[in-house]
């Protein structure tokens, strides 16, 4: 039998940092970029191409761009003519809201960013309540502002909202009504019930089925075939119903999905600490339920406010409306690459901000309860 | 003992509203009422309208002679001879044209840049995280004006065409190219392509039996393209080639004879393919990284290489996660085609949801057939997607 | 304890905390107990065993009706198991539970899992109900990490939070469902200890595990369960020097085996 | 009934296109211009007394008859075609005719085309779902021509396709291709072609079977018709309320009969109407006319007295 | 039975199979395998325990180089340990492992996951592999299981089957990590049972394993673990009567306790 060096050892061998591994630029570029013929050739191809792609892009938007001025006169033509969106921003922001009245919209907006920094800053405090406002009191605030006719503030129609204020108020009524209707129609779908279930299942699979502008052109002109005569809807109120519709069937297959990942253990746990269903699905199941699927919702939330461009079919202003009819305008035609690039950046903000936000949101609460 | 068919004989029950079982059964029967209540106060609502409204009803005008003109049409269409129905038809046909086109491409661009995401090497990688974080934050519509405007703008003048291949020729009003036109005799070709096709087949099983021989494999995938390829052309060339060309030629305005590709379909195309390819190379991403890591452990202490632990192990098993989320973003790339409106571009929704019921005026009827296609086609491929998912879920006790 | 006394107070004079007679239950056409008849004292200890699909989860799920039973009758501290819904929620709040896989909620910290059902269920004031929580967290031996969630503690923590947990509900009788089975072997007799004591505070406690160690130092009953119904019920000593039934027998031979 | 809807409402909706200068386009503060625009300003005017109680609804050209039908506008004053079977099959009915119009076609320039009858084989952008769609087919049927139609859902794009040199040929109403050629990066590089290919008389529309409403809207149009018959324009229009010339001008500014109690308005209306929209003239050179970049002549659209079609049934 | 050749062709006459020196290896700073030094001869049987986190598993699985080293030699069947990719395939076709949660492919049938890597790695014919397959399966007594998936087996069945699969390499050495640790006490047995027969063959076998029944019947040396260095090392008879160590006796008295 092999000799063996030591039998016992009751000294303990004490803990050493590990060799130094070689650092610096040149192994990282070896070890990432260079670590083989093949892997060569691809960092090269790829360098070329984004530097194909990307430079003239660049110097497009950047380098030759012009920034300054306020008539088509003070475009070069050489790059970007960025004149185009300044001379606009005003009506790309409020749409046709009255001038006079242009401070609620700003006292909205501000609200509004401000409660986004509370939430997503992770130093402050008391997100229960920051989550709170934002749910409940800056709905009737904004509400009670924008459309006034209360208080002494003038009304404004909802047909003069326009631009960003136009999309964030439907992206943001979307997601805040979507999100519980989905829960609703998720705890149907998995009904013991075989009616609700029944209910539950067409109502998801005929929103999913169909295409949005669809839902969108009913809602808009044929809305009054369906309903009593007389009987009136506002036409902003009417598309924000028909998008809350829609993306609550698809927000209900992804809290579906995280209410199956959940183990049965839980609630029969919740059932014999005595918790009745409703107890049991709001205290137990469903907060963990959300959290596990924390991507899913606010990949819906990305979609949905990406698809608030469409209400352009119907003949609501948003963002990407306002600035197509600036496109048409005769004293800047010829712009259409500005507008669009412009109107494109200002959704891939918000749109990349949220996903961003959820993966950190979602890596914090994984810290919080795992060790 | 045979279970009882009448279950729960116990004494004490309580009052009956407090008897789960009850309580169901009412909840659900006013619920069901309710939801009939809506349907009938609807529909009530509506007939009552268009009875008010003078507007016709029905599907009549189905049969009546369309009259407008549409830019592609892969069925026969005139606009003096055919009806409504037809534009259907064409509308249809045109919508899957482009949806299957999408589907092909944004498969595979979405696959690629799902690998690339996973890529030891960092700039590649890097540069797939800025291609999905770009393209799928940026809504649809305005990709599809985008690119629709970017190609226009870089496309030249029929005048000024682009002369690619031989009577290939690329200009603003697309890509025009010959037209095949048969000649006797070409049917020898389908036919050797047919038999190339059992040959791989037989090839396949031979090969297969050989390894289960000797051991040794056989390099089944060149040879079998090269039959699949070679024997048809070899085919064709014995035949003497019996195809001719309908070639295009500028004449006038435009090119006359061969085959167009608008412009209108390329951009969408595009569009349509670089927006979902950039959600499905997450897709591929998170299925490949969702096999759990001990599979690789357990495969690589089997001393598999890793294109084999890949090939083998890997991907079958991500396949299983990928499929069904894949699917729905086949399913989201048809509906989003409708956007082709847009554009122009003489879709479904375009050519009948717009057009046809413009000139026809029955909203009623041109929704409900225009809905009513994209519902089935969503039903139709849920439903393969469930058969898929009950055959080749993991098999468990 | 407002609930004892309102489970009492249903019951009159009961000594038989548990009373299940010609119990019968199916899964579809699979007959999974039969004719169970079982009867257990105030303050008396059992513990389950047998063999794999045998039943034993499913007969003391059936007591807090976490299964509905078909046939048969269950009385738990006086009050007889019915469909009603205010009656079942009674009887659960008469018995608590501790399952195998803890079942702790993980998006609560341990405190909260305890305080849930007296805050929710029995409506106490929540700084009552946490002073009381603090105290069985204390019996469990745990009380320091109250404020932890329960991912980041052992499975011999969790388990005697689950507890703890159940504990809090003042409940009437203890059900276990073989609270030690999914631990490492290094946490099994922490746990264990825990169970020894409250058993010897005169717990009512139904049992369901193979720990024969604890079977012999603290129950008063062995039940033995084979294919759906009661084989063999003895105190410990019988048990396990003579049991009369040679399906016992076996069995005891392979537990005790390897 | 619909005129007691929209009093009861106190606001008119009125269906108008999304974009098209000259007949209703918003400008840069929003507010929206155009002789379409105007029209429906002029029957809130008649109704409620005030041009500026009106929702204007911008629609596409596939969405306006739906939105009619359905009950969504209350009038629909956006170019539309007056045609035998969109009056009599889609439960609709035209008013009258504040346009007068004729389809034509745009080429460039540089292609030295000098008549339609030369275009074979073009590429013509057109707008979907219009009269002109089904014109243009006519046509080239009738002429044995060949060609190629790429549909827009609106006339912005039409025009940006073919300022981009997706099409040969815009072809539109003339009166349209006068507007959509001010969106052309050069508008002088292109041509109008002189041929009409079709008859388009633009008006406005409502749901059938409303008699009164229908009245309503056909007699705001002749109001504004006979006022520019008269001389009367929302300058003088005060005045010769005060001091009628002729019988006429008094029935028609409410001094002398209830014409207006009679139709279910005030009487009134007239007064309204061009005190506060203007006479059919005023709306026409101010929107598409002389004062407008459109520089559209009267042609037509001038009143019978001066050899155009225009003519204004009398108040009496 | 070509590769066992061809190690044992490149290694001459090797009476050790394995041999580990002054192995050290971090986990970023932290500082997992200390100093090991370990010898096992040709058919030595070794049993390796110790407090979880002590670093076992990281030890057995650097000897496949499913975890890379940063200090220290390893050299498996007289093959050598490199960074060489060829020479890691070839030390692995030498090794084969079994791992706690089984690690079976769900998608392919057992007869599939035992011939993967013979049909591909190996490159036998396919008939050959199978029915050498089949041979080691029915040496695991699960052959009538051969085309079943492995969700369709049991925990103890599916581990079988990770040893057959593991075997069809022919592998010289046999590493196990804790095989029976995610079993269900009935299946641990059968489990064993099958370790117990490999061993007796005179497989050289290195196992992670708490069960100390195991050791004391099969192992040539226990090796006892802890903060990453090997702290004892003894035939079991003198591990478990008189360990020599302060940290091993109580570990002991954990691990036996209850
Ligand atoms: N929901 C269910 N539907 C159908 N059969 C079930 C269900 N739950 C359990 N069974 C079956 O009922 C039988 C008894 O199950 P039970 O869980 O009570 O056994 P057990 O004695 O607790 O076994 P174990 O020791 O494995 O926990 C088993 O055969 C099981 O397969
Ligand atoms: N990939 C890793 N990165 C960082 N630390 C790790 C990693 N894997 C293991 N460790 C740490 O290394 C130490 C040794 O781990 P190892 O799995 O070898 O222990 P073990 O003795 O097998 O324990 P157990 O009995 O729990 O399996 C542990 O403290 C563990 O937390
Ligand atoms: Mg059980
Ligand atoms: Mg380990």
């Amino acid at each position: 039998m092999a000799a063996i060096s030591r039998d016992t050892n009751e000294t303990l061998i004490a803990s050493r940092p590990p060799p130094t591994p070689q650092g610096g630029m040149v192994s990282w570029l070896r070890t990432r970029l260079f670590s083989g013929p093949v892997n060569s050739v691809v960092s090269l191809v790829t360098l070329l191409l984004i530097v194909r792609l990307i430079w003239p892009v660049i110097d497009w938007a950047l380098i030759e761009a012009d920034w300054t001025g306020s008539s088509r006169a003070d475009c070069s033509g050489e790059g970007a003519c960025w004149v185009f969106i300044s001379t606009r921003w005003s009506q790309i922001v409020y749409g046709f809201y009255p001038m006079a009245e242009r401070w609620r919209v700003d006292i909205v907006l501000a609200l509004f960013f401000m409660l986004i920094a509370w939430l997503v800053i992770p130093r402050l405090p008391a997100k229960k309540i920051a989550a709170l406002l934002g749910l409940v009191v800056l709905p009737i605030v904004a509400w009670v502002l924008l459309l006034g006719g209360l208080f002494g503030l003038p009304h404004v129609p909802t047909r003069a909202w326009g631009g960003l204020m136009l999309t964030l108020t439907i992206a943001a009524v979307g997601i805040v009504g979507s999100l519980p209707l989905g829960v609703v129609l998720a705890l149907g779908r998995r009904s013991e019930m075989p009616l609700v279930r029944a209910m539950c299942v067409i109502f998801i699979e005929f929103w999913r089925g169909v295409p949005l502008i669809t839902v969108l052109f009913m809602s808009s002109v044929m809305l009054p075939l369906f309903v009593p005569a007389n009987v009136e809807f506002d036409k902003l109120l009417r598309a924000l119903i028909g998008i809350m519709l829609f993306w609550s069937a698809y927000m209900a297959e992804v809290v579906r999905s995280g209410l199956q990942a959940i183990d049965k253990g839980q609630s029969e746990a919740g059932a014999a600490l005595g918790l009745g269903y409703w107890l049991r699905m709001r205290l137990i199941i469903l907060p963990q339920a959300l959290r596990l699927v924390i991507p899913g919702i606010v990949n819906t939330f990305i979609a949905l406010f990406k698809d608030t461009s469409l209400v352009l079919i119907i003949g609501l202003f948003d963002v990407l409306s306002i600035i197509q009819a600036g496109l048409t305008d005769s004293a800047w035609l010829g712009f259409a690459t500005e507008g669009y690039v412009f109107a494109a950046l200002v959704f891939w903000v918000f749109c990349f901000g949220m996903s961003r936000y959820s993966q950190i949101l979602e890596r914090r609460l994984d810290k919080g309860y795992q060790r | 003992m045979l279970r009882p068919s009448i279950s729960i004989p116990r004494r004490g029950r309580g009052p009956l509203w407090r008897d789960p079982a009850v309580r169901s059964l009412v909840f659900q029967v006013l619920l069901l009422a309710t939801v009939l209540g809506i349907i009938a106060f609807l529909v009530h609502n509506t007939m009552a309208n268009l009875e008010a409204r003078g507007i016709r009803t029905g599907f009549d005008f189905l049969d009546y002679r369309a009259g407008f003109s549409i830019s592609q049409t892969l069925i026969d269409y005139s606009s003096n001879a055919s009806t409504y129905g037809r534009t259907f038809l064409v509308g249809l046909f045109n919508t899957l044209l482009v949806s299957a086109l999408g589907i092909v491409a944004a498969t595979i661009i979405g696959f690629l840049v799902g690998l690339a995401r996973l890529s030891p090497n960092w700039l590649l990688a890097r540069l797939a995280g800025a291609y999905v974080e770009i393209f799928r934050n940026i809504p649809l519509l305005l990709q599809i004006l985008f690119w629709y405007f970017a190609v226009l703008r870089s496309l030249p003048s029929p005048r000024q065409s682009l002369s690619l291949l031989d009577g290939f020729f690329l200009n603003v009003r697309g890509l025009i190219m010959p037209a095949p036109e048969l000649q006797p005799g070409f049917m020898a070709t389908p036919l050797a392509l047919v038999v190339a096709v059992v040959g791989t087949i037989l090839l396949v099983v031979i090969a297969r039996r050989h390894q289960a021989a000797t051991g040794r494999r056989w390099p089944v995938l060149p040879l079998s393209l090269a039959l699949l390829i070679g024997l048809p052309a070899l085919v064709f060339w014995l035949t003497g080639a019996p195809l001719a060309w309908s070639v295009p030629e500028l004449a006038g305005f435009n090119f006359r004879g061969g085959m167009q590709v608008l412009p209108e379909l390329v951009a969408l195309w595009m569009a349509l393919s670089i927006y979902t390819a950039a959600f499905i190379a997450e897709i591929v991403r998170s299925g490949i990284q969702s096999v759990p890591r001990g599979q690789t452990e357990a495969a690589r202490s089997l001393s598999l290489p890793g294109g084999l632990t890949l090939r083998r192990v890997i991907i079958p098993q991500a396949m299983r996660v990928m499929v069904p989320q894949v699917t729905s973003q086949y399913l989201n790339l048809i509906k989003n085609s409708s956007l082709a409106t847009a554009i122009g571009y003489p879709d479904l929704v375009a050519v009948f949801a717009g057009t046809t019921l413009n000139q026809t005026g029955q909203a009623i009827e041109v929704m409900t057939m225009t809905m009513a296609v994209y519902l089935s086609i969503s039903l139709i491929v849920s439903a393969l997607m469930n058969l898929y998912n009950a055959r080749m879920s993991l098999k468990e006790r | 304890m407002n609930d004892r006394q309102q489970g009492a107070a249903t019951a009159g004079e009961v000594t038989s905390m548990v009373e299940i007679s010609r119990l019968n239950k199916w899964y579809g056409d699979f007959h999974v107990l039969r004719d169970i008849d079982l009867r257990v004292a105030r303050g008396e200890r059992i513990v389950i065993c047998g063999p794999s699909g045998s039943g034993k989860s499913t007969l003391i799920r059936c007591i807090n009706h976490l299964e509905a039973h078909q046939q048969g009758e269950i009385v738990v501290n006086g009050i007889p198991m019915t469909n009603d819904v205010k009656r079942i929620e009674q009887i659960r709040r008469n018995v608590g539970m501790v399952f195998q896989h803890f079942n702790l909620f993980p998006h609560l910290t341990v405190l909260e899992n305890c305080c849930l059902s007296p805050i929710w269920v029995q409506k106490k004031p929540r700084r009552e109900a946490e002073k009381s929580a603090m105290e069985y967290l204390e019996r469990v031996r745990i009380a320091n990490q109250a404020h932890k969630y329960p991912g980041q503690l052992s499975g011999g923590q969790q388990q005697r939070v689950a507890i703890a947990r159940a504990l809090c509900m003042h409940p009437a009788v203890m059900l276990f469902d073989e609270p030690t089975s999914a631990l490492d072997p290094e946490m099994i007799k922490e746990v264990l200890d825990v169970m020894v004591e409250l058993a010897n505070e005169g717990m009512t406690m139904l049992c369901v595990t193979h720990e024969m160690g604890f079977a012999k130092t603290v129950a008063d009953r062995v039940i033995f369960m084979d294919e759906g119904q009661i084989v063999e019920a003895a105190p410990p000593e019988t048990f396990f020097n003579a049991p009369r039934s040679s399906r016992t027998r076996e069995f005891l031979g392979q537990i005790l085996g390897h | 009934a619909t005129l007691d809807e929209v009093k009861s409402r106190g606001q008119l909706r009125c269906g108008v296109s999304d974009g098209l200068a000259g007949f209703s386009s918003p400008d840069s503060k929003g507010q929206w211009q155009g002789i379409d625009v105007d029209f429906c300003r002029a029957v809130a005017a008649a109704v409620l007394g005030d041009p500026s109680k009106v929702t204007f609804a911008p629609l596409t050209a596939k969405e306006r008859f739906t939105a009619l039908q359905s009950g969504e506008v209350d009038l629909l004053s956006r170019n539309t075609t007056w045609t035998a079977s969109r009056d009599n099959s889609m439960g609709l009915t035209f008013a009258g005719v504040t346009f007068y119009d004729g389809q034509g076609m745009m080429v460039r320039k540089d292609l030295g085309i000098s008549s339609a009858k030369e275009l074979d084989g073009a590429s013509v952008c057109v707008a979907a779902g219009t009269t002109t769609e089904l014109n243009l087919a006519d046509y080239f049927r009738a002429n044995d021509m060949a060609y190629n139609a790429v549909s827009f859902d609106e006339s912005d794009q039409t025009a940006a396709g073919f300022d981009s040199g997706r099409c040969d040929v815009l072809t539109s109403d003339s009166s349209q291709l006068a507007a959509l050629r001010l969106q052309l990066s050069d508008p002088d590089s292109v041509v109008i072609l002189p041929e009409r290919i079709s008859k388009e008389p633009l008006g406005p529309v409502v749901r059938q079977g409303d008699e009164q409403w229908m009245k309503v809207v056909r007699w705001t149009l002749y109001a504004l018709l006979d006022a520019e018959e008269s001389g009367i324009t929302s300058d003088n229009v005060d005045q010769m309320r005060d001091s009628p010339k002729t019988p006429d001008d008094a029935r028609l500014l409410g001094k002398d009969g209830n014409f207006g109690e009679q139709m279910g308005l005030s009487n009134d209306w007239a007064y309204n109407i061009i005190k506060q929209v203007g006479n059919y003239g005023e709306l026409f050179e101010r929107n598409v006319g002389a004062d407008s970049p459109l520089e559209l002549e009267r042609g037509p659209n001038a009143l019978w007295s001066d050899g155009g079609l225009q003519y204004g049934m009398p108040v009496r």
